[in-house]
């Protein structure tokens, strides 16, 4: 970790101006997220689900908390992270699972894997596992948002190596220009795969880099999910009104490794202090102690959420693993699409 | 003028000869900036951006005015940010609207070859089917606007490589306003390359909108003994050097393309199944560009019909020369074409 | 474990059957490593970048402690920007370094086109002669690893359209070596394409530095009856191929290119005068690739040796599909290299 | 121009600390890329420069005050309007105008025309007609320096248009990650051919852009050589002992059209008010009428150094003239080195 300081401080919980509503939807959320992965890790070894993961566990709240602010039809681009903002948009679980074990029934019919979820009608339009490829293309998406007036706001989720992209610099640019209703969403997880953060900036604050093209620029405490939402929350409604775009840096940590399932501690790259530290911050558990000694939820509603949540992700798993693979000879459909305009 | 202009403009205008009496007869430009105004004002979702598209000349005249016709909102200048812009293109066209990126050179285009290769092109099948791509990207090759290597690539080669996309290259004036309708309404991503030198063709250009199919190439002149085949300037290239040579007694039948991809084989065989000899032509770069491609499909599916070697016209593996000199040793023509036939015919 | 690894992993250890009594067996992995070690102790101008390369995992093996060696001033990760930092190493190439910049997939090269086709391609035809770019880039495609259309893609292609590069492919641990040791040498910019699933093969490789000149191909086994042509993993595919083959009395001549810029011609028409019968084998896609430049080449100067078509085994041409009943439909190899060379034999 | 305030306040010369060599070296360049350019504009109609030429008409103080502040063998990395860059950094002049002739005595033997000047003796290796696509080679320049410890400085001179780049972002990251001597220069003219920076970037100052990157920002007066050099004077010593890159945004304005000779203000896109307001501003002449006032420089010696500058253009373009033309069935001559390292 050198010199910076990447933990940030816990402001801790604050519900003020958010409906119970939405402190309990965004802890399901987070339970949901949290156990979907811990399923995957815990069948990864299977080999059944031939295809990478990109777990991100630690990373829960950012997800969660920009989406709780976005309506349906809001645009979302994911990266190859993209497990949680898939799911806390609302995402239908069973495709997402589907895909994971390149089934026909995926949410990409099996031909995109684990980097590329998509459920169109939840606005997730689709992901791009090219390092920063997704952002211009939310700022597309915002472009349309605005010729078309339909009010809707779009997110672009990054990692921190995605700040080190050209075409980052570029999308704010045209973003500011045009006062596109889009939401530049930079999980700082300060790697990326082995390579820290410190080793490819000069300096600390990634959110510092725009200040000077005229786009707000926040940081917000990517492990409190309450603090997410409720910045997102005013900031989508600040991009709704036509008040353009802004950049947001989202401190938080990848327990696991880069890929696959585990710790990856072992590889040498980063300490199990580092993780120890981040892992006291757990974006789920203190949510959840937060929102029972607060009474906002009670111990029995926490545990139907809970099974609920469980009973889902059974069901996603037996589906997916029933369900049928694509045909090898339907290899060459969609490459094209055949509807005139 | 800059020397990028003075070639051009000292070009003659071509009459495209399959015209009728009382046709009314547009400029290649002209055609291409008529169909650019029906399809904005045919679908709301159409824009057109590029840097310069909205400046005095309006790119080279295809775009004259219609910016203020149609107001910035849909036809407007960039930032030089080639990638991010072919990425928001591609954004827009995933959530509904129908882009037209132009770029007055195709060499640009290699600074958002992440956008086109790894997104726009495999968008569709990598979702499986969920979201398309309705993308035009136009850009203009030239030749002898002494620019050097970094202002002339002919890329074609390039992109007839990638699955995904549609690769047209028209060669009159009524093509040009066909197949840049046709990409315009079709639902993927599309690159047209024009050449600088046709837009001063002139032709028989219906008023009315009409789109002209992908993959499906034409018979610009008939002929039994040899077969010229290609796309864009070239067929203005290969019509002369055939006139020539029916002057020695030599017919040959000149085949264009039309789009490279999809690439209207059946027409090539057709025309083989006549002549038993192909000069393929082309101004981009020998080595496993289009004119490969051409030759591979007739091994595979049509080497009976050969009676002798194909013969490639093509530039050179060779970086745009600036030099004038040079220039003319570079770019392949009339003469070289003419020159490869007639070895043909002498073996 | 990712399942990136998993299908390699459970790969054989090939072990090439070229080596003698007593002769040194090193991995591929290690081979190249050990060029890379010989190279930077060589010349202090030498120096490896890329994303990963003092990771844990050491780029697939090859670079495993080299930054330790030698400092990270010499082996160093770099910051995701790729554009700028491919720019960056041909600007040190311009000024008397040797970069090797690595990619652990080529198709992060696609950000970087602007620098490898606009500028290092063209920089020394562009000034006359004034100046070289002696860089290496290096990349690593795969087959099966369920990444989907983003993180699959090979690229020779492309490359091998573009004037200016050398294109390398390698297939056994002693070309490993010695084509990376004879690119790092060259005072041009050449592109390697490794394999995967070739880093786990073993061989005969010298201790000492030793270099295999471009453009000089090799028959991996000799045959009569047809030939089979390609580079990189596609050999050790049709080697296994021409096994079975044989069984059933046909005997295969397996061509291995090494380097597809510059390209052994002399050695395919030389087969292809004994064989008559050629089946071309590529893991890249089909239209306009490197087995379309190949059929071109004969259609022009080796028509007569053809007795048969050609075929080609390649990538259909559609994005890379993640999901393993797809890769499995999507990637050629010994099965599919049998079938052809039967069609062929029937003919 | 809308609210934009391109003119810079002009702070007056300024003498102090500048060797009166200096000052007189930089007049006779001022006055030699100011004479090549009019006899470049005088003679291109004829259609004997079969390249097309960007004049810096306007800009030449920005090229001499760097280049002065430069050694000859410090790396200079030009774009396509670098006719002054080439000049000021001693770049031959009869190569030069052979180029532009496309001859094979040319700087590139007529291979590279007008946007691909190069003199590597003089510290000019190339230079690239890509916006902002010589940025990264003088990164890579520096690179060179830093790893061979040669003390050499690199320079990137590039345009307004290179600011909306991408790749300009990227570079800047890896310069500051590295502290390479590198500075980056932009000249800002205002204009990308005929698009104008408010239509590109939504506010002002290039130069704010990259504070938050750790980098030095500075903004300079490009009609001013004596501020212009006094800077980089600075910048360059620095950059040589290790301290790093800079960033410089030099505003000046280009008095001809972007591409070929003559005004270009009938086209519509600018003003001639706002041209005029320029042109009161000429960084020739009014360096010129301050060294004749301040007697730093006679009426003789300035008739001299004209005399010289224009005999030595005269026979540069005679030379040119003269040059044979590289002959077509040398075409393939230098696609690639054979000397092996
Ligand atoms: C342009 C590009 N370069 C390299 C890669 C390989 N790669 C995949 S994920 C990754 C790390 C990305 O780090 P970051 O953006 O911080 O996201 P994180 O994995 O930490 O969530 C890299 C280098 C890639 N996919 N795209
Ligand atoms: C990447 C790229 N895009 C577009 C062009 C076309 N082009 C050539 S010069 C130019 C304007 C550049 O403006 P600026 O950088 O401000 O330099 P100036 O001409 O004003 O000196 C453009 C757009 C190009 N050469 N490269
Ligand atoms: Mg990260
Ligand atoms: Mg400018």
């Amino acid at each position: 970790m050198r010199n910076w300081k990447i933990l940030p401080q816990h402001e801790g919980y604050c519900l003020e101006n958010v409906l119970q509503a939405d402190a309990i939807e965004m802890f399901r959320k987070l339970s949901l997220i949290r156990a979907v992965q811990l399923k995957i890790e815990e069948l990864y070894h299977h080999d059944e689900m031939k295809t990478p993961v990109h777990l991100c566990i630690g990373q829960e709240a950012i997800a969660v908390g920009v989406c709780q602010a976005l309506k349906k039809s809001d645009y979302v681009f994911s990266n190859h992270r993209g497990h949680g903002h898939y799911l806390a948009k609302g995402g239908d679980l069973r495709a997402m699972i589907a895909e994971l074990y390149c089934k026909e029934t995926g949410c990409s019919h099996g031909r995109g894997g684990s980097m590329h979820l998509v459920d169109v009608d939840a606005g997730l339009p689709g992901s791009s596992s090219i390092v920063a490829g997704g952002i211009p293309l939310a700022v597309g998406a915002a472009f349309s948002s605005s010729r078309k007036e339909t009010g809707l706001v779009s997110v672009a989720f990054f990692g921190d190596g995605a700040a080190d992209e050209g075409v980052l610099y570029e999308s704010i640019n045209f973003a500011v220009l045009e006062k596109l209703p889009v939401l530049f969403v930079c999980e700082n997880n300060f790697y990326a795969v082995c390579s820290p953060i410190f080793g490819r900036h000069a300096h600390d604050g990634i959110f510092k880099r725009f200040m000077g093209m005229g786009i707000p620029c926040h940081k917000v405490d990517g492990t409190n999910v309450l603090e997410v939402y409720k910045l997102f929350r005013k900031l989508a409604a600040d991009a709704r009104s036509g008040d353009g775009p802004a950049f947001i840096e989202c401190p938080a940590y990848r327990w696991r490794g880069h890929s696959g399932a585990g710790s990856d501690v072992n590889m040498g790259y980063r300490s199990q202090d580092e993780l120890d530290l981040w892992a006291k911050r757990c974006p789920v558990e203190s949510y959840r102690d937060f929102l029972l000694n607060k009474g906002v939820i009670t111990v029995t509603e926490l545990k139907n959420i809970n099974e609920k949540v469980d009973s889902d992700i059974e069901a996603a798993f037996i589906y997916a693993q029933k369900s049928a693979l694509p045909a090898g000879n339907d290899l060459m459909k969609w490459l094209f699409s055949y509807g005139k305009g | 003028m800059p020397w990028t202009k003075v070639l051009v403009e000292k070009q003659e205008a071509i009459l495209d000869e399959h015209h009728g009496e009382g046709q009314r007869i547009l400029g290649y430009a002209d055609s291409i900036r008529e169909a650019f105004l029906q399809a904005l004002d045919n679908d709301p979702n159409v824009y057109i951006m590029g840097q310069g598209v909205d400046d005095p000349t309006g790119m080279f005249g295809t775009t004259l005015g219609l910016h203020q016709q149609f107001g910035r909102k849909r036809v407007f200048d960039t930032p030089l940010s080639e990638n991010a812009l072919m990425g928001m293109a591609v954004g827009s066209a995933i959530t509904g609207m129908r882009p037209i990126y132009m770029h007055n050179r195709p060499d640009f285009l290699l600074l958002t070859m992440d956008q086109i290769v790894n997104h726009a092109s495999k968008w569709r099948y990598m979702f499986g089917g969920h979201g398309q791509v309705p993308l035009v990207i136009w850009a203009v090759i030239g030749r002898g606007w002494g620019s050097g290597a970094q202002h002339s690539q002919a890329l074609q080669g390039f992109f007839m490589h990638i699955p995904g996309l549609r690769l047209v290259m028209p060669s009159t004036a009524y093509d040009a306003k066909g197949l840049l309708l046709e990409s315009i309404a079709d639902d993927n991503p599309v690159i047209i390359l024009e050449h600088r030198w046709l837009l001063k063709r002139r032709g028989y250009v219906p008023k009315e909108m009409y789109r002209i199919p992908f993959g499906k190439g034409i018979v610009r002149r008939t002929g039994s003994h040899v077969t010229i085949a290609g796309v864009s300037q070239m067929i203005v290239e290969a019509q002369q050097a055939a006139e020539e040579l029916a002057k020695a007694g030599i017919e040959a039948e000149v085949l264009d393309f039309r789009t490279l991809k999809p690439l209207d084989k059946e027409l090539l065989f057709h025309s083989l199944a006549k002549t038993g000899r192909l000069v393929l032509v082309d101004n981009g770069w020998k080595t496993a560009g289009i004119t490969a491609e051409i030759c591979a499909l007739i091994v595979e599916e049509g080497l009976d019909l050969l009676r002798a070697p194909v013969k490639r016209v093509t530039c050179p593996d060779i970086p745009t020369p600036a030099g004038y000199t040079l220039e003319a040793a570079f770019y392949p023509g009339q003469k070289q074409i003419q020159e490869a036939v007639q070895q043909l015919m002498n073996l």
